[in-house]
Parts: C-alpha cells; structure tokens; sequence
C-alpha cells in the first residue's frame, strides 16, 4: 500500500499497463507534453519514460483522437486515449457511440476494440458551462460502451487497469477537483473489477447512491445525519455500465429508500435511471418515495456564487434524507 | 507488382469488375423481387474500376476501410461472395451474422477491416488502423475510400491532419461519382478538384480518370509506395460516375440524362473489354467464359444466400460485448 | 381540416412559416433537392416555391449545419435545419449541446437562439445501427434545448409550427416511419403549445406514457386489453422537454399505475426519467411497480428477425400492463 | 478607410493595443492576489496587434465570434472595460451578468456577437452569422479569429467549405500564436503556413506578420473588401506569439528561453511605439498620456468591478430560456 493522490493512481495504473504490454499506448491534447507540470497530473512523466512513439500528443481534433483509438484497437493495440474534459466528448460521440460502440456488433463478433478512453469531469473550477457538463448519462445509454467513473484513488488505479485490459471500449470519467486528494492505494497489478459496486458506508436507514466526486458530499451528509442517529448505506457505484443491480437492489430492500446523488444535471440524468430501476424491481420494499439530488437543469454558471449553488451539496442530501424518513 | 498493369493482371481485373457487376445486377433483380432483400441497396455500378485499380495495387495484408458503397471494395479485397450476399439478405450465415447487412459489411478475415456507413468517418478509423501499422513496423499499409461528399466531413479532415503529422502510412481514395445523394459535386464542394486538398496538408494530391483501370492501378501503386516507404499519407482523388441512383429507391429524376448517357460510354468495364480485344489481350471466347463463370459464382452465392437461415430473434443480444 | 401524411403535415408547416416569416428558411442535405420524389417528404416541392436562396441544400456536414443555425438565429433568423438522422447528430452534439443550449445562458440572456432542428428517427427500415438509433434521452439531459417528438400529423404539424415560432433551439425529431400515415390536420396556422401532454386515450387501469411512434404501438396494445376489459390511459407526451409533469402525474394519480413505452432503448432511456418523477411525486398513489417496456440495450439490428425483436411491440406492453395488475 | 493606416488611425490603434495590454496585466495582478478573480485566466498579451490590426479595418457593424483568448478582440471591438473586468470578476453588472466570466465572453452591443470556449467552434458560429448578413443583403461582414490548434478541428473545414461554397462574407483570422496548450505548431499542424489551406477550398489565403499592426490593418482591409463585394470568404494567417503561458496556471516550463526572448524583441507594442516616435507621429509625452489615461481606465474598470455585488445564487435559474 502507498499513499497516493488520485492523480498519482491514475499515473501508476498507466505506468503499469504500458510496462506490462507492448500494445497499450497513451493519445491526447497534452498527454506528453503538458501545459501542467504537476505529478498528481495522471500522465506526468510518462513520455519521459516511455518516448513520443507510445505517448502520443495528439493536434485538437477530438473526434480523430476517438477514430485513432477505435482504428487502432480494431489492430489489437490497446489504446488509452484522453478527452480533455466531458463537454468535449460531444466532438467524440459519434466515433465513440456510433463506431467503437457498434462496430464488434457490425462485425457479427469477429472484431474487438480493447480502448480506453479518459475524459475529466467537475464541476466547481470556475470554467462555466463549456468545461464543466457531466454528460455520464448519455454515454451510459450507449450500447456497447463501458462506464466507469470513480471516487478514490485506489479504485482510479484499480478500475483503470480493468478498464485497459478488458476486451471492450470502456470510458473511464475522472473527476478532475479529485486528482490531489491522497488515499491508500494497492502497489502492482491491482485491478478493481468492472461493474462491481462499493459500499462506501454501511448503514439501514436509507441506501444513497453515488460515484465520483458526488460519493465524497453523500460522506459528508453521511456524517451530518450520523449526529442525529440516522444511519444511511453509501453506495459508490463505481461502474455505471455494467451497473451492479444486485448491490443496489439489496441495499433498498434493506433500507427500503433510497436517495441518488450526482452533480449531473438532474432531468434525464443517469439517477433517473437508478430510481427506475429500483421503482421497477424493488417496488415491494420500498417505504418512501425515491429522491434525487441532483444539479439544477440549468448550464453550470461561472460565478463562484451561482456555481456553488449549481453544485449538489450534503445538506441538501440531508434534507432529501431526512424528507423521506417519517 | 509491375509498375503498369500488364496483360495478365489486367485480364484479372477485368474479371474482378465483372464480378462486382454482376453481382450488384443480380442484386437489382432481387430488389424488385420484392421482399427477397431487406433495406436500402447502395451500387457501385459505373465505379467497379476505382475499388479494383486500388486493391489489386495492395498486398494482402494490407487494410481497406470501407463506406456505405462496399461491394465492390469488398469483393476487389476478396471477400467471400456467398458470406457477402447472405449478409445482404440478413442471413445467419453472412460475413457478419446478418447484423450489418448491406451497409457496413466488414471482413475483417481479408483485411477488409471496417466499414461505417456514417459520411466520413472512414478516415479517422483508417488513421487508427495505419497507426497500428506504423506502431507496429509492419510494411503494410491501410486504404481507405470515402466519397465526395464526405470530403466535407469534418472528420476527414482532422485524419488528413493527423496522417500528414504522424506520416501514417494511408493512402486516402476519394471515389469522387459527381454526386453526394442528389447534390451535384458543385452543389457540395467548394474546391474544383479533391485532390488539391493534398496541399493543406503537405502530402501529395493526384487526381485520376476512374474509369480507366490501368491508370488506377498505376497511380495507386506508385502512391502506395509512397505510404509503404514510410514518407506519410497520400491522397487520390479518382473521378467517376454513380450510374444508379444513391440507392435503389433513388430514381435519379435530378440527374441529367445526356449526361448519364455521357458516361454510359466511358462504362469501364465496356472500355477495357475493347481494348483488350483492340490490344489481343483477350478472345471473344475468353470474354464469354470470364461472364459464364461469373454468373455461376453470383448465382451460387444468390443459392447460398436463399438457403441459408435467418439468424434466430434472440442472437441479436449476442455480439454486443466481447 | 384536411387529410394529410404526416410527412404532408410537416411539409405543410413549414411551407406556412416560410409563407409567414422571412426570416425563416430551410437547411440541410437534401431539403432542396432530394433523392425521394415523394410529396410525403417534409421538405418536397418547398424548393421550388421559395428559391434557393431560402432552402439550402448543404455539404454533409453536420456540425456547419447545426452551427449555421446557431449564428443565423443569434442574428434573428429563424433556421429550420435538418440533420438526416439521429444517429448523425452525434456529429452536431457539440452545437446544439455546447452552443445552441447555452450560449444564451452564456450571454447572461442578451442574446435568443430561435432555432429548429429537424430530424428522422426510426427503427425497422433495415438500415442497422448506425441510421437507426433513438437519442433523444440525450437531447432532453442537455439543458436549453427543447424537445419535442409528435406521433401524429396534426401534431406534427402543430408542434413544429411551435418550434419555429419559439424563441428557444427545439429539436423536433420525426418518426420516418409515420411519414406516409394520414389523420386530420386543421388548416392554417395551427399550433400545439410546447410542454403539453396529450391523453391519447382516457382509461383507468393503468397509465401508459409513450411519444412518437410508439404511441402506436401502445393504442395496438390498449384494443387488445380492452378485449380483456382493462382500461389503459394513454399519455402521448409530444414534448419531452419542457415536460407535461401535471398530465403524468394526474393520471398517475388517478389510475395508480404506470408502464413507460419508447423505442429506444431502455438503460438510461427517457422512460426512466418518467419512472424517477413518478417514483418521486406520485408515489404515495402508486398500486404496483413501474414498468419500461423499451428495446433491449443492443445496437438495432439488421436481419429482419432481429429487427423486428429489438422493436418494442403491443404484446410487451400487454404484458407489462398485466404484470402490475393484480 | 484609407488603404494604409495614416498617422490618426496608427495612434489609435496604439492606444487600443494598450489598453488591451494593461488590461490584462491588471488581470495578471488580480491572479496573483488570491481570490480576486475566479477561474483561468487566457491572455493574449504579445497577440495584441492581431485584434487591433484586423478590428480597426471593420465596421461598427460588421460582426466579430471570438475564443478563448477574447479579452484582446472584445475591447478592441469597443466593450466597455468595465462590464468586461466585472464579468472576469464573476460580478451581476458583468457584461453576461457573471454567468460567463473569462472564457466566453460575448458583448452582443457592440457586434462581438458569439464567443465560445470549444476550439474550433467559432468558424461555423460564424459561418451562420454570415449567412444571416448575406441573406439580409447587409453590407456588414463577419470575421472570426481562431487558433493554430483550432485549426485542426474538422470544424473549422465544415466551414470553410460551407462558407467558399456559398460565398459568405466571412473573414477566417487565424492567430498563429506558435502554441496549441503545450504543443508547437510543429507538433499539431502538418502543413507549413495554415494561410495555404485556402487553396483547400479556392479561397484566399495570405500570410501577414501578426506583430506589426500596420501590416496586419492593410491586409484586413483588402481582404475584408473582397469578403464585403461578395466575392465570397477569405482567410488570414497572423504570425504572432504567446508570451505568457497558455492560461495563468501554465507557467511555460516547456518553452524554449530564447525563443521567448526572441519574440519579446517584437514586441508588436514596442516596435510600433518605436515607429512612431522615429516618425514624429507622436512625442515621447503623448505616449506618457496614453499611458496615464489608460491605466486610470483599467483602474476604474477594476474598482469597478470590486464594488459590484456578486450576483445571487438563485439567479443561477435566471437566461435559460428566452
Ligand atoms: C454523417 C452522415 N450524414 C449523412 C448521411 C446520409 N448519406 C448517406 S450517403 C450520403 C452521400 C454521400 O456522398 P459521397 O460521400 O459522395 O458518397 P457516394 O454516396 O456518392 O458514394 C449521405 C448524405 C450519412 N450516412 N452519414
Ligand atoms: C474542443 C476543445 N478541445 C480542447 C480544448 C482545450 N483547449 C483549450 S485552448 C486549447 C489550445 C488551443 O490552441 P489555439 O487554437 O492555437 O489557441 P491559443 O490558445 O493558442 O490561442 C485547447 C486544446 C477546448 N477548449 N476545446
Ligand atoms: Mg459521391
Ligand atoms: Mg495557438
């Protein structure tokens, strides 16, 4: 175990894939050389290291960056590409949804497309609407993609390397106000399977659901509601696709509510389909009606004021909480 | 492979676009059919030279990316045309279990790697692949063919972009047929010639008469040398005609008809025929057999396909995940 | 009142708002000038009446598109783009996503975007994945675009005149599958209001909210029910965003159970927003489970077997509807 | 507007280019002093006379769509110092009432219409807006300035495309600043000068050297002419520099030191401030003046800013829908 930053993690787990296989190679705006000179930037060093042929710094064209990574995974390479941050992945959609996400099916399962792709999310950096827009919803509606999007550094590390070396295109989304917060973190080869939920908190009295930045604020009001002897199971999803529905349903079927949390929009968002599930499949167990705390539909605004507001925070999980226990 | 196609190879590509062909003809007969074929049926007719002049130009290993107008790309590359009809016609036994159908058929088995049927994507998929190639230090190179109208396709031009900078070995084919869907090339593109868009890129342009095989080919080898050499990517521009409408529900009444009739006569296939036959490459004789043995490959495909089943309902959850 | 195709509905509409406003025109691949000779087809014959200078057949290039209609409304036109079909958006998601529904919000409100975007969807015309694949629970996440999805030619008809003439971006997406089917449609300047729900069907037993043309396949459903004398309410939603929550949640209310139907598919489908809200509003009425009947989470099919699987049909909603009745 | 920037016209741009330059030095300031201003600061400083240059060969009424790098462009557009350091500062009388802050400030009033922060999506922005002017037979044109980076986005050729083909009155100005984030122009650009693309789409293209406002003024003046006739787009390459980092947090450890230096010689600021006093257009307390005023008005802009409230939170809710 070390102590890592977030970013940390995501630099080793790159560091030990590229190590371990000759086909995995890093593409993006700025992967080598970058703008940053920080080492809790997740590929900090790494050209240094590994040379301009595996760390590609790539012109700012998104949608070449994706149709590199699907051209080059149909060739059996592992391709580990960066989207600088979510907004920008609309550039990428249709090399991403309609290519790497339907091509294995065009083909009849005679190709695969082992790629990674690496996208910041976050909201609170003062970028406005053009940065900050967490889009994990539209790509969690995409057939044949992967989606992973987690909390701690050791499952930034863990997911990360499932991520390169399973078979399918995966994309990892990385809260980006995470990469210097510091926690434990497995050394070697140390994978976190896809689609396998954590329960970042034990409890009874309500199941919350998270992942990414947003299981840090569900801590938060976790602790606030700990005071008044209200005891609530955190659920960090993890993985959004495949999504773990036998830890989220055992969980409601325990508690018997549930609130959802994310910092994505909240109309459409991917706690729409949390809740529906649950309505759908746990329909019996449950209490009280299903809330979620989510952004305002609204586009992030920039002043540090309004984006505080835009952001959901743990008083309002609190209130959610609190709102459904009689 | 000889710097002009000799007699031989050309006697072989004269083969290959009968093939196509025919093929494809057969296919507007099972159009009309009504219910023999499901969707929309997208030709080549008029163009078999391009796919043809290029391909038989590459190895084997090399790569073709291809478009929503395939066939002829497929079967240049050697595609199995029994597999290839049965996927057209949705069967269980077709290159790709009757999920792509006509559209996006991809062989991966004869380097025919992928095959989108969304305008421009081909490009940046091919950089993929000619990256890997390059990654790779393998001689091989990868095609890739998009159409006129995709030369507006802002993906085509980030990979032009991409492939300058990073000398991918990729050789871009524009199959320009003077049409995108019912927009006449002047109706869609703002530069009179593809080919010059090389410029913008800092890689070589050549515009080609793609209805003349032998000129094809030459061009294509020499250009593919050039990629092959590790000197970057290159651009083809090869002007043709689409002599059917975009697909077969399009009755062309948009398109001018002395100028269908134009280039009627420049028919590549037609043309070659006479000059072999000008040049004594080949007899009348030659000429039947090549159609007879064709037409028995078209229609022992056309068998195949008939008598092949539909992939069961519920298949259709498989393949999604690897 | 006249009996019109839905395609001649559209049509109809268009030709009125050009009629009406100057500063209304046409833009796409293939509005002027299309491979169909069909007066079924929204944009035939409108070539012709306006001129060249007012329908404007474009490169294929989604993005110039979609951006066209963006700067042409910041200047006070009235766009009516086209972007074939859906899957193509994916190529115009950073304009209509990025710009279109947020550079308004970005102007600090000084500056309208008064555009529509038309555009095809459908599933069972053979084309496979890549021309046949339902997004709008994209398009609904994205805030500031207004989306509205009509299932009949007077709606259409009504509804697209409403886009046009509202000062927000609209994404109008139009089942090309209902094109040639016929209905009423009033004359002249007819309009539906955006955010109004439409009770396709009034009922008691069960709710049943669907849009486009899958409204079709739950009127298909309700006749066989009625057979079996179970009485279903149809909510046809025609506009997705601004949402009618008050028609959902009254009949909900009323009828204490709800099935969500829509052809696209079902993880992270708009179903499972209408799921959420009912989950989170109306929950104290719900009688049993929300069901989703939607497609599986696969690319569609080709072959005509798979096709036919993948598309949601009466007897899934039959069965859904029974399976919540006791 | 006389061909050649006269004495009167090189003055005010003088002024201008200062404005902008103090402007943003303050921003630099306020960086500096934690928490006086929210979010990543983008200058252009050492960009200046490129905005200047082509602004001052408009009119009021032709439109401009910037980036990220804007300050330079909107204050040389005419908007008002005050509004726009309000808005950097995230305050309720910013010029989009703080819900834009630095990166895409937009000043409709005074034709800066569009600012976007996505590279590459200025060109189609602007693409429509010209369309609008062209439809309406206005005599306005619209100019949208993007980066070397943007250059490779598949955006920017749809529209260049779109804009040659329907002839537009759309000026492309691409600020060749040497850098896309941390990469050269060697690292993200495969062909030599991006002026060159315009034979891409049978448009003008001209190189000028972006440092010497004089020369940027006449070039946007003529080809600004040609885009105002009808005569269709046309697309400058200014040759400049970025002297500080790409943003305020980037502090340039990847930059070569002479090459930095080499570029602070050219100041385009210095040289014309040389210029003119070696021509007599102005004395050395004229320049002493121009100084004086301008930092008194970044001095108000600023205190400004400073006693604006911050807007409410609520208002958040607010400029969604029209
Ligand atoms: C992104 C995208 N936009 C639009 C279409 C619809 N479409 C199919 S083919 C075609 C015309 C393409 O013209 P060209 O590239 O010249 O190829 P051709 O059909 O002439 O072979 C269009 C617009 C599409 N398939 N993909
Ligand atoms: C679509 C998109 N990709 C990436 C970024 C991140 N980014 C911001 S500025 C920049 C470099 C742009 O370079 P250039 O166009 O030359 O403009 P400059 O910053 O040099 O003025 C990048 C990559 C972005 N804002 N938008
Ligand atoms: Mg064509
Ligand atoms: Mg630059």
């Amino acid at each position: 175990m070390a102590q890592l930053s977030f970013g940390q993690a995501v630099n080793n787990a790159l560091d030990l894939a590229m190590n371990m296989d000759e086909s995995v190679f890093l593409a993006g705006e700025g992967v080598g050389i970058s703008i940053h000179y920080d080492p809790n930037m997740p590929s900090h060093g790494l050209l240094g290291k590994y040379g301009p042929k595996r760390v590609k710094d790539t012109p700012v064209s998104e949608a070449a960056i994706a149709g590199l990574a699907v051209g080059a995974s149909c060739m059996g390479l592992r391709p580990v590409v960066e989207i600088m941050f979510l907004p920008f992945i609309t550039l990428a959609t249709d090399m991403l949804v309609n290519h790497a996400g339907k091509l294995q099916y065009l083909s009849g399962g005679k190709s695969t497309f082992p790629l990674t792709v690496r996208v910041k999310a976050g909201v609170n950096f003062a970028a406005g609407c053009q940065h900050s827009h967490n889009l994990e919803a539209w790509l969690a509606h995409s057939p044949g993609l992967k989606v992973v999007f987690p909390s701690t550094p050791e499952d930034a590390k863990g997911l990360l390397l499932s991520a390169i070396f399973d078979p399918n295109p995966v994309i990892v989304i990385e809260e980006m106000g995470l990469y210097w917060g510091k926690g434990e973190v497995p050394e070697g080869d140390y994978r976190v399977p896809l689609g396998k939920a954590r329960i970042a908190l034990p409890g009874k009295d309500c199941t919350l659901v998270s992942y990414g930045g947003a299981t840090h604020t569900a801590i938060e009001a976790a602790k606030i509601l700990s005071k008044e002897n209200i005891s609530i199971e955190i659920i960090d999803l993890r993985t959004l696709v495949p999504l773990d529905r036998d830890c989220l349903l055992n969980s409601v079927k325990k508690t018997g509510r549930l609130v959802v949390l994310h910092d994505a929009t909240k109309f459409g968002g991917f706690g729409a389909e949390i809740a529906a599930i649950v309505a759908e499949d746990a329909f019996e167990f449950l209490k009280a009606p299903i809330k979620r705390v989510a952004a305002p539909d609204i586009p992030v605004p920039f002043s540090p004021t309004q984006e505080k507001f835009y952001k959901p925070n743990a008083d309002m999980v609190v209130d959610a909480v609190k709102s459904i226990l009689n | 492979m000889e710097p002009q196609a000799n007699s031989v190879r050309l006697k072989t590509m004269y083969e290959k676009m009968v093939l196509i062909r025919k093929f494809e003809e057969r296919i507007i007969e099972l159009v009309q059919e009504q219910g023999r074929i499901p969707g929309m049926q997208i030709l080549a007719n008029g163009q078999e030279a391009v796919a043809v002049g290029i391909i038989e130009a590459l190895k084997a290993e090399d790569v073709i990316v291809s478009n929503h107008r395939s066939h002829g790309h497929l079967l240049a590359k050697g595609a199995d045309p029994k597999h290839l009809m049965a996927e057209i016609m949705g069967k269980a036994t077709g290159v790709n279990k009757g999920k792509s159908g006509t559209l996006h058929l991809a062989v991966p088995e004869v380097n025919a790697l992928m095959t989108s049927t969304v305008v421009g994507a081909g490009p940046p998929l091919a950089a993929g692949a000619a990256f890997a190639q390059q990654y790779r230090n393998e001689p091989n190179i990868t095609v890739v063919f998009f159409g006129d109208g995709a030369a507006a396709e802002g993906s085509v031009h980030e990979a032009m972009n991409l492939a300058a900078l990073w000398k991918l070995p990729l050789l871009f084919v524009c199959e320009n047929n003077c049409w995108a869907g019912a927009q006449s090339y002047a109706q869609h593109c703002s530069v009179g010639e593809i080919a010059q868009r090389g410029i913008a890129y800092g890689m070589p342009g050549e515009f080609v008469d793609g209805n003349d095989v032998k000129k094809v080919y030459a061009l294509a080898l020499s250009m593919a040398e050039y990629c092959r050499e590790g000197k970057g990517p290159a651009l083809i521009e090869a002007k043709t005609y689409r002599m059917r409408g975009h697909g077969e529900n399009d009755h062309q009444h948009y398109v001018d008809k002395a100028e269908l009739e134009y280039w009627a006569k420049k028919c590549p296939i037609r043309s070659l025929k006479e000059k072999m036959l000008k040049d004594g490459i080949v007899t009348e004789n030659e000429l039947q057999a090549i159609e007879t043995k064709t037409l028995a490959i078209v229609a022992e495909a056309v068998a195949f396909g008939d008598a092949s089943p539909f992939p069961l309902a519920k298949e259709a959850l498989n393949d999604v995940w690897a």
